[in-house]
C-alpha cells in the first residue's frame, strides 16, 4: 500500500496531486529548486526536500536527485505530474529497479508510444485509424498515382529529405496529381538532392480531439470519453472543452473504443491520453498517445465525475478499476482555459515577476487550480503557466456565460497575464457556435485584437485613482512636525473624523 | 493646487477641488467628478461615480508613474508636477537615442553576439535573454558602436537592467 | 424581461447573485450601509447604492430605502437573498405596488407560511404530515387519554399557557398516561393558573431534513430532492449534507410528493424549502416553509446540477421551469460547512476584526462562497458568517474526505473561526457513520474539544517562527548610519547575499 | 545573546546560535535545530526542520506579543527581554486587580447598568456589549466601586478598550 508519495514537479500540478494524497490518507513529499523555495508546492506538502539548482536541467530533470530525495524521505512512490520527467522511460525503470512505485505506464509502454513510427505500426496492428499514407519513400510516378488514389484526395505530397516546406505539394485535384508530384520531386531533387517523396492524406480543417483512458494491472481499460482541444496558439492548447461541439454518440462510442484498443495494445496502465486529428467529416486518425496526465484533465474529472489522480494511485496500488465503462456518462459541459504569464497586446512576451494582487474567481461551477500568490515572485526558469480556469454547466452555452463570468472576475496585478485574451475568446462567434479547428486562432484574429477604447468616464476615474494616491504618499511622507502622535497625515485624520461623523 | 496627468501618453490637468472623507470632488480637464473613493486594500481603489461602482488597481511602476488595472483595461498613468515637467524638457535632447540595451523582464543571458568596441548595424542582434522556455533576440535600432558590455552568459538580469551600452 | 436587478442583501448572497446575474447580462446593484462601504459586495456590483447607517434595522431592513436605491437605479427587479427582507410580505407587496419585481413568492404564500397555526393549516386540508396532536386545550384527563392513544406513545404533554418546561411531562408508556396527564395539569395550574394542556408526538431522536422546490407562475411545481440539516448548534444549522444519510428512495420520493402538495397549497412560485421532522423509522412531520433562497442551496445545486438563482430569475420573469420532475437526479454527495467569526475554544464568542491573511482551498470538488478578504475588517453589526465550504464526490466517503482536506487547507488569520470545530466534526464516528440527530453536537462532546496537545516539535518550531520575526523587526529598527543606501539592514543585506551565492 | 520565550504561558530560553541565509540554527530550552526558514509573506513564514514543511502566520497581538497560527493549532507567544522582565516584575502586584471593564471584541454597548460611584459585588454585571447579532454581559470578579463610566449606550467600542474603571 502506498503510504506516501513524491511528487517530482512543481506549480500546479504538484499542488493538485498534492491534495489527493490528502484526500487519500497519503503523506506528500515535495521537491524543489532553489528558485523555488518560496513555491506554493514546497509549502503546501508535508515534506520537502532541495534537488538542486534553479535551471530544471539540474534539478526537476535529474533523476539522480529524485531517487535521492524519494530514498531519504522514505517515499513508496512518485508521481510525476506532467512535463519534466513524466515521460521518461528511463526514470519509470530507475524507479521499478530502486523499488519505488513510478505512478504511470511501464517503461515499454511509454517507449513505444514516444516513437511515432514504432506507435503507428503498432496503431495499424490494433486496427486503430491512422492518418492515411505511405511511410516509405516513393520514387515512381506511377506509384504515387496509385498511392494517391487509394488514399483519396486531398493529399499532401512532402519531399522525404525535407523540411520547411519546401518540396511540398498540396493536391486537391485527380488533375493535379502528375503534375504536383513531379514538382515536388524536382524542387526535393533541387533542395535536398534526393526526390524522394511521401505520401500523406491531408486534413483540411483539422480538429484535435483526444480520449481519456484510465487502465490498471488486472488487463481492464475503459475510456471517459473525448476533449476538444483545436483552440491552440503556436501548437500549444489554449483552451479545452467536453463533451466536443461536433462529436457525435456513435462517433463518440467508436473513437472510444479504438482509443481504449490503442491502450491495450501496449499493455498501458495509468491514465493516458489518445490524440486524434479529426476532419469535419469526423473521418478520424491516431495521432499520438500522451503516456500521462495531461493538462486539461480537468474538464474530465468534472463532466465524468471521477477523480484521475485517485485512480492513478488506486491501480499503482495493484488495485483493479473503481469503475466499468458502463457506470460512466457524460454530464453537463465543461471548459478550461489556461492562464499564462504572457502579454498577450505584446506578442505573448513572457511576464515573469511578482504578483501584486490576486482576485480569484470562485463560486457555482467554478475550479481554479493553481499555485501563485500575493507578494510570489514568479521565476522565470520555468513554465508560464501560473492557473487553469475549469468551469461546468448544465449545457455548453451556459458554461460559455459561467467562463465569462470568472474571467471578467479574475484579476492578477503585478505581472501581465492572458484572462483578457481568453475572454476575447468567448466572445468569438465562431466558438460561441462550436465551429471551430486548429486554425482558430489565426482565422479570427480580428476578434482576438485588444480593445482599445475605454471611455472617457473609465480613463478620468483611472486618472483620478492615480492622483489621490499620488497625493496621499505625498502626505505620508511629509516630516513630523516634532510631535511623533501627530506624525500622522493630518489629512488622513481630517478626513477619517469627518467620516465618522457621517456614522 | 493643479498638475498634469498622463494616460496611455495623453495629457491633462488634474485638480482636487475638495475632499470631505472619501467623497471627493475633483476635475479632469475641463470635466469635473463627485467621486466616493476609498483604498479598500493596498493600491486597490473602490471609486463609486454616480452610481456605477469601479474597482481600479494600482501598481507602482516608477517615481510617480503607476500601471493601472481596471476589469477592462491597463493604462500607464504618470503625475505631472514641476519636478517631471523640467527633467522632461532636459531629456528631451537624447530620447530618441539608444543609450543601452535591456530587457522588459527578468531572465538569462543566453548569448552576446558583439565585442566590446564593435561597430554594430540597425537592426543587428546583440543579445539573446531567455525567460519562461522562451528565448527572445534584442538589437539596435540605429547604427552604433558596442561601448560595455555589464553582463555575461549565463547571467540572471532584471527587467529593465542595461546589459550593453551603446555610443 | 429583467435586464438590472438590485441586490437586497449584503455578504456572500450578495456576492452569489450578482454572479449568476452577470451569467445571464444582468446589471447587478448592490445596497450597502455606512459600516459596508468597504464590503466586497460592493466592489463586486455593477453599481451601488448608500442606504443608511450601520445598524441594519436603518438601512439593510427599510424598506423605503431599498425601495428608492431601486427607483434611482431603475433596477426592474430586486432579490432579497436570505435574512433582511427576504421573508418579508410587506416588502413583496410594496415591490409590487411600486412596479418591481420581488424575486420571491407572493406576499400571500410569505403570510401563510410565516404563521404557525395557518400553516399547519394548510398542510392539513393538502394532506400534507404534521406532527400529530391538538391543537385546542384539553381539560378533561378521559379525552386526554383518548387523544394519547390515537396520536400512540412517546408523546409531550404540555401547558396550554406555558413555557420554560413548566407543565410539560414526556410520557413514555400507556402506564404512566394518567399519571403524567394529571401531574402536567396540577403544575400548569400552580405555574400559570390554568390547567389546559395539549398534545403533541414527542420525537425521540428528531433529524431535520427538508426539500428545496422550484415553482414556476404556471402550476408547474418540482423537489430537487432533499437536505439533512440535523447538525445544529443552538438551533444553527452547522453543516448540511445531500442525499440525507437515512433516506431511502421510496420515502424521498414521497417525502417529495408532499413537499410539492406544501407548495402547490399555497399557489407557491419560486424557490422555496418544506422543513420536515424525521423520526429514526422515517416517519416525518411538516415542521415549516422557508420561503426564499436557503443559505445551504450550494449542495442542492452542486448534487443536482441546477443554479436555483437562475431558476429564481427566470420564474420571476414568468418563464416557465426549465426543468421536469423526471429530468432530475441526484448525482454523488454535497456537503457544506459554514465558517463563522467566532472563538469556538471561547464559546463561540463573536470575533469582528481585521482580517489578516486568507488561504482558500480549492481544488477539485471545492466551493468556496464568501466575502471577506485581505484587510478587511469584519462589521459587528452582522451576522457572524464569512463563508461557506461545500465540497462534493461521486460518494458520501470521498465527500467527507475531501472536505477534511478543504478544511485543512483553510486558513484565516487575524480573526477566530470556526474552522478547527468543522474539522472535528467530520471526525466524529457519527458523523463518519451517518448515524446523528438533532442531538448530534450535544451528544458528541468528547470529539469536539478543542486539541490541546501539540507536539514538542509544532511548538518550538512556533517559538522559532516568532523569534526570527522579532529579531528582523528589531533589525529593521535600527537607526540609519547616516548613509541613505545603508537604511536597509546589514544583516539582512548580508543574508540576501550569501543566499544568492547559493544560487 | 539570549533571550525567554513564553509560548501558551509555558517560559523557555531561546538563542539564535547562527543565520546563513535562511538557514538557521537555533536553541529552544535544551534542544538544537537547524532550520529551513523563509518569510513567504508578510508574517507567513514557511519553515523545513529535517524535510518536514511547516507554514506558521504571525499576527502581532501586542508589543513583542504574538498569536501564531499552525494548520491545526494557535499559540500566545511573548518575548521575553530584559524590558518585558522588568516590566512584569513591577505589574506583578496589580496583576489579580481588576481596574477595569473591557470586551474582547469590537461591539456596541446595549445597556450600562451601574452609574458612577456605585458599589458593585462580585459578579454583577455592570455593561451589556453586542457584537454580530449576539449580546454579551461583562461582570466584576470582585467587589469594587465604579469610577469612571467611559462610554455611553449606543456607543461603537473597540477590543480591549477600557469601558468602565472600577477602584
Amino acid at each position: 500500500m502506498i503510504k506516501k508519495i513524491l511528487v517530482a514537479n512543481r506549480g500546479e500540478i504538484a499542488i493538485r496531486v498534492i491534495r489527493t494524497c490528502r484526500e487519500m490518507g497519503i503523506t506528500a513529499v515535495a521537491v524543489f529548486s532553489e528558485a523555488d523555495r518560496n513555491s506554493m508546492h514546497v509549502r503546501f506538502a508535508d515534506e520537502a526536500y532541495l534537488i538542486g539548482p534553479a535551471s530544471s536541467n539540474e534539478s526537476y530533470l535529474v533523476i539522480e536527485n529524485i531517487i535521492q530525495a524519494a530514498k531519504k524521505s522514505k517515499a513508496d512512490a512518485i508521481h510525476p505530474g506532467y512535463g519534466f520527467l513524466s515521460e521518461n522511460a528511463e526514470f519509470a525503470e530507475r524507479c521499478e529497479k530502486e523499488g519505488i512505485v513510478f505512478i504511470g505506464p511501464s517503461a515499454y509502454a511509454i517507449n513505444t508510444m514516444g516513437d511515432k513510427i514504432t506507435a503507428r505500426k503498432n496503431m495499424m496492428a490494433a486496427n486503430v485509424p491512422v492518418v492515411p499514407g505511405t511511410v516509405e519513400p516513393i520514387k515512381d510516378i506511377k506509384e504515387a498515382v496509385e498511392t494517391i488514389k487509394k488514399i483519396g484526395l486531398p493529399v499532401m505530397v512532402k519531399a522525404s529529405a525535407g523540411g520547411g516546406g519546401k518540396g511540398m505539394r498540396l493536391i486537391n485535384d485527380e488533375k493535379e496529381i502528375v503534375a504536383g508530384v513531379s514538382a515536388a520531386k524536382s524542387e526535393a531533387k533541387a533542395a535536398f538532392g534526393n526526390d524522394a517523396v511521401y505520401i500523406e492524406k491531408y486534413i483540411n480543417s483539422p480538429h484535435h480531439i483526444e480520449f481519456q483512458i484510465l487502465a490498471d494491472k488486472h488487463g481492464h481499460c475503459i475510456h471517459l470519453f473525448e476533449r476538444e482541444c483545436s483552440v491552440q496558439r503556436r501548437h500549444q492548447k489554449v483552451v479545452e472543452e467536453t463533451p466536443s461541439p461536433i462529436m457525435t454518440p456513435s462517433v463518440r462510442a467508436e473513437m472510444g473504443k479504438h482509443a481504449v484498443s490503442a491502450a491495450k495494445a501496449v499493455d498501458y496502465s495509468s491514465a493516458g491520453t489518445i490524440e486524434f486529428i479529426v476532419d469535419d467529416d469526423l473521418n478520424y486518425y491516431f495521432l499520438e498517445m500522451n503516456t500521462r496526465l495531461q493538462v486539461e484533465h480537468p474538464i474530465t474529472e468534472r463532466v465524468v465525475g471521477v477523480d484521475l489522480v485517485k485512480e492513478q494511485i488506486k491501480i499503482a496500488n495493484g488495485e483493479p478499476l473503481s469503475y466499468k465503462q458502463e457506470d460512466l456518462k457524460q454530464n453537463g459541459h465543461a471548459i478550461e482555459v489556461r492562464i499564462y504569464a504572457e502579454d498577450p497586446d505584446n506578442n505573448f512576451m513572457p511576464s515573469p515577476g511578482k504578483v501584486k494582487h490576486i482576485t480569484e474567481p470562485l463560486g457555482l461551477g467554478v475550479r481554479h487550480d493553481g499555485y501563485i500568490y500575493e507578494g510570489y515572485e514568479i521565476p522565470m526558469h520555468y513554465d508560464p503557466m501560473i492557473s487553469k480556469l475549469i468551469v461546468w454547466a448544465p449545457s455548453r452555452d451556459e458554461a460559455i456565460d459561467r467562463m465569462k463570468r470568472a474571467l471578467f472576475a479574475y484579476k492578477i496585478t503585478g505581472i501581465k497575464t492572458t484572462i483578457s485574451f481568453l475572454s476575447r475568446i468567448m466572445n468569438v462567434p465562431a466558438f460561441r457556435e462550436g465551429k471551430y479547428n486548429t486554425h482558430f486562432i489565426q482565422d479570427n484574429q480580428k476578434y482576438l485584437e485588444p480593445e482599445k477604447n475605454a471611455s472617457q468616464k473609465i480613463r478620468d476615474v483611472v486618472s483620478i485613482a492615480a492622483f489621490i494616491d499620488y497625493l496621499a504618499d505625498i502626505d505620508s511622507r511629509k516630516p513630523a512636525n516634532g510631535n511623533s502622535v501627530q506624525q500622522q497625515s493630518n489629512w488622513k485624520i481630517c478626513g477619517r473624523r469627518k467620516s465618522m461623523n457621517r456614522l | 493646487m493643479s498638475y498634469e496627468i498622463s494616460l496611455n501618453g495623453q495629457q491633462e490637468s488634474i485638480e482636487l477641488l475638495n475632499k470631505d472623507g472619501n467623497l471627493i470632488h475633483i476635475s479632469v480637464g475641463d470635466r469635473q467628478y463627485h467621486v466616493d473613493l476609498k483604498e479598500v486594500e493596498k493600491g486597490v481603489y473602490s471609486i463609486i461615480l454616480d452610481g456605477t461602482s469601479f474597482n481600479v488597481e494600482l501598481t507602482t511602476t516608477g517615481n510617480k508613474k503607476y500601471l493601472v488595472d481596471t476589469l477592462y483595461n491597463s493604462f500607464d498613468v504618470e503625475i505631472i508636477d514641476a519636478e517631471t515637467k523640467y527633467m522632461n524638457s532636459r531629456k528631451k535632447d537624447n530620447d530618441d537615442d539608444q543609450s543601452f540595451i535591456s530587457t522588459p523582464m527578468p531572465g538569462k543571458v543566453v548569448k552576446i553576439l558583439v565585442e566590446e568596441g564593435q561597430e554594430v548595424k540597425a537592426g543587428e542582434t546583440l543579445v539573446i535573454v531567455s525567460a519562461m522556455k522562451m528565448e527572445s533576440e534584442y538589437k539596435v535600432t540605429t547604427d552604433k558602436i558596442v561601448k560595455e558590455i555589464l553582463v555575461k552568459e549565463g547571467d540572471n538580469v532584471d527587467g529593465d537592467q542595461p546589459l550593453i551600452t551603446l555610443e
